[in-house]
């Protein structure tokens, strides 16, 4: 099973799970981003490449299946404004084996920070706007995945 | 012609999110082309002086600056990605 | 927030990662195991410590809880009866840092395996019964983590 | 009187799952209790002949089996855990 969102909207995560764990692998790992509400931050817009997003990710999710013994992978990325306490992206694996499930998840959460054409605009209170920095910190964790 | 697309803030210094211009020369890079917009001056400038800060695709795949444009549909200027 | 509960019932996995997203960290990881149904199985018999396990898992909770920077954990463990398909543990962690999330819900699970006084009992077609024998290899994973 | 309780297997093959016994000598440990609980024939054992599969809690805690039994209230005997 291999599913790809690329949508405005929220999702459901226990549907996801479920269709994760009807695999009947045994062991369903996830990671759910929530968009924080810091510093005043009012809200987080996301922006993407539409024509790359899709593919990009595919790429990427064939990728852990290729290197894990995976029965199924679910990722969904929202893209559009968010406001605090929201649901950004979800990743699911479901696989035999517990460590499989749970470092393709780290994998697949770490390659979408830095290799899924998304870029994120904070508002602030008072009209305030800051485009994101990427982090060095992001881009070595993907890195460390390779070899 | 090539097109061009551009995202978060180069867009935003640009003023758009994408135009045709004519094909560069071939041979020509990424960094070429970069150079070539940024000599526009104004929000090209801005947006494109500084190419350490710049991350490219072409037809949608990542690409590094010193990589050929070559008979390229489409190149995407854009700073470094921050999803997930 | 620590959530333990030791129960004979199925739980609701969406209400936990819920409680754990509105933690307001940005990261929820979660593992979900559910039996299998393979060889023949008709039913997984979880026996327990009864008097043992509520204090075990918080001890092992509260050593994630120092060893990661978490604002939340949730162990669901069941008992009793399983058949195939049925969710037996649940592990969720919220954490500001992604990798915390994740490594700590790896801790965890893997802790419950070698660590948590469970012992499984495998029904199968025919009447058929075994005890599942530990495995060096969980003892190892557990043992990884020291140091 | 020292409580015993026995979980998994060796719950079965004894046929109960707890019972109290005199406590035993001060300085006993638990692989003692074991050798004696085995000295009585039957389930006991079949259940406790081989110490290497066994594993022991005392007042709900994980010991190994070289440890004093001391005034501990409850001795639990177990094959290894297969939690999660």
């Amino acid at each position: 099973m291999k599913r790809i969102a690329i949508q405005p909207q929220d999702f459901d995560v226990a549907a996801e799970l479920s269709a994760l764990e009807s695999l009947g692998g045994g062991g369903v790992a996830s990671f759910t981003g929530v968009v924080r509400g810091e510093g005043g931050l009012i809200a987080l817009e996301l922006e993407h490449y539409p024509a790359m997003t899709q593919g990009q990710v595919d790429r990427i999710v064939d990728e852990a299946m290729a290197r894990w013994p995976l029965l199924g992978v679910s990722v969904i990325h929202r893209f559009g404004r968010l406001e605090p306490g929201a649901r950004i992206v979800f990743v699911g694996t479901a696989s035999r084996h517990r460590a499989a499930a749970l470092e393709s998840c780290a994998f697949l959460i770490d390659w979408l920070k830095s290799h899924a054409p998304f870029w994120k605009k904070e508002h602030f209170e008072g009209g305030a706007t800051s485009w994101v920095a990427a982090r060095a910190e992001d881009e070595a964790k993907a890195q460390g995945w390779k070899g | 012609m090539l097109a061009l697309v551009y995202f978060a803030w180069v867009r935003e210094s640009i003023g758009r999110d994408e135009e045709r211009i004519e094909r560069p020369a071939p041979g020509a890079t990424v960094a070429d082309l970069i150079a070539e917009l940024a000599g526009r001056g104004g929000g090209y400038a801005q947006a494109l002086s500084d190419p350490t800060k710049l991350r490219a695709a072409i037809d949608q795949r990542f690409v590094s600056l010193d990589t050929v444009i070559g008979d390229a549909r489409e190149v995407a200027l854009f700073p470094p990605v921050t999803g997930g």
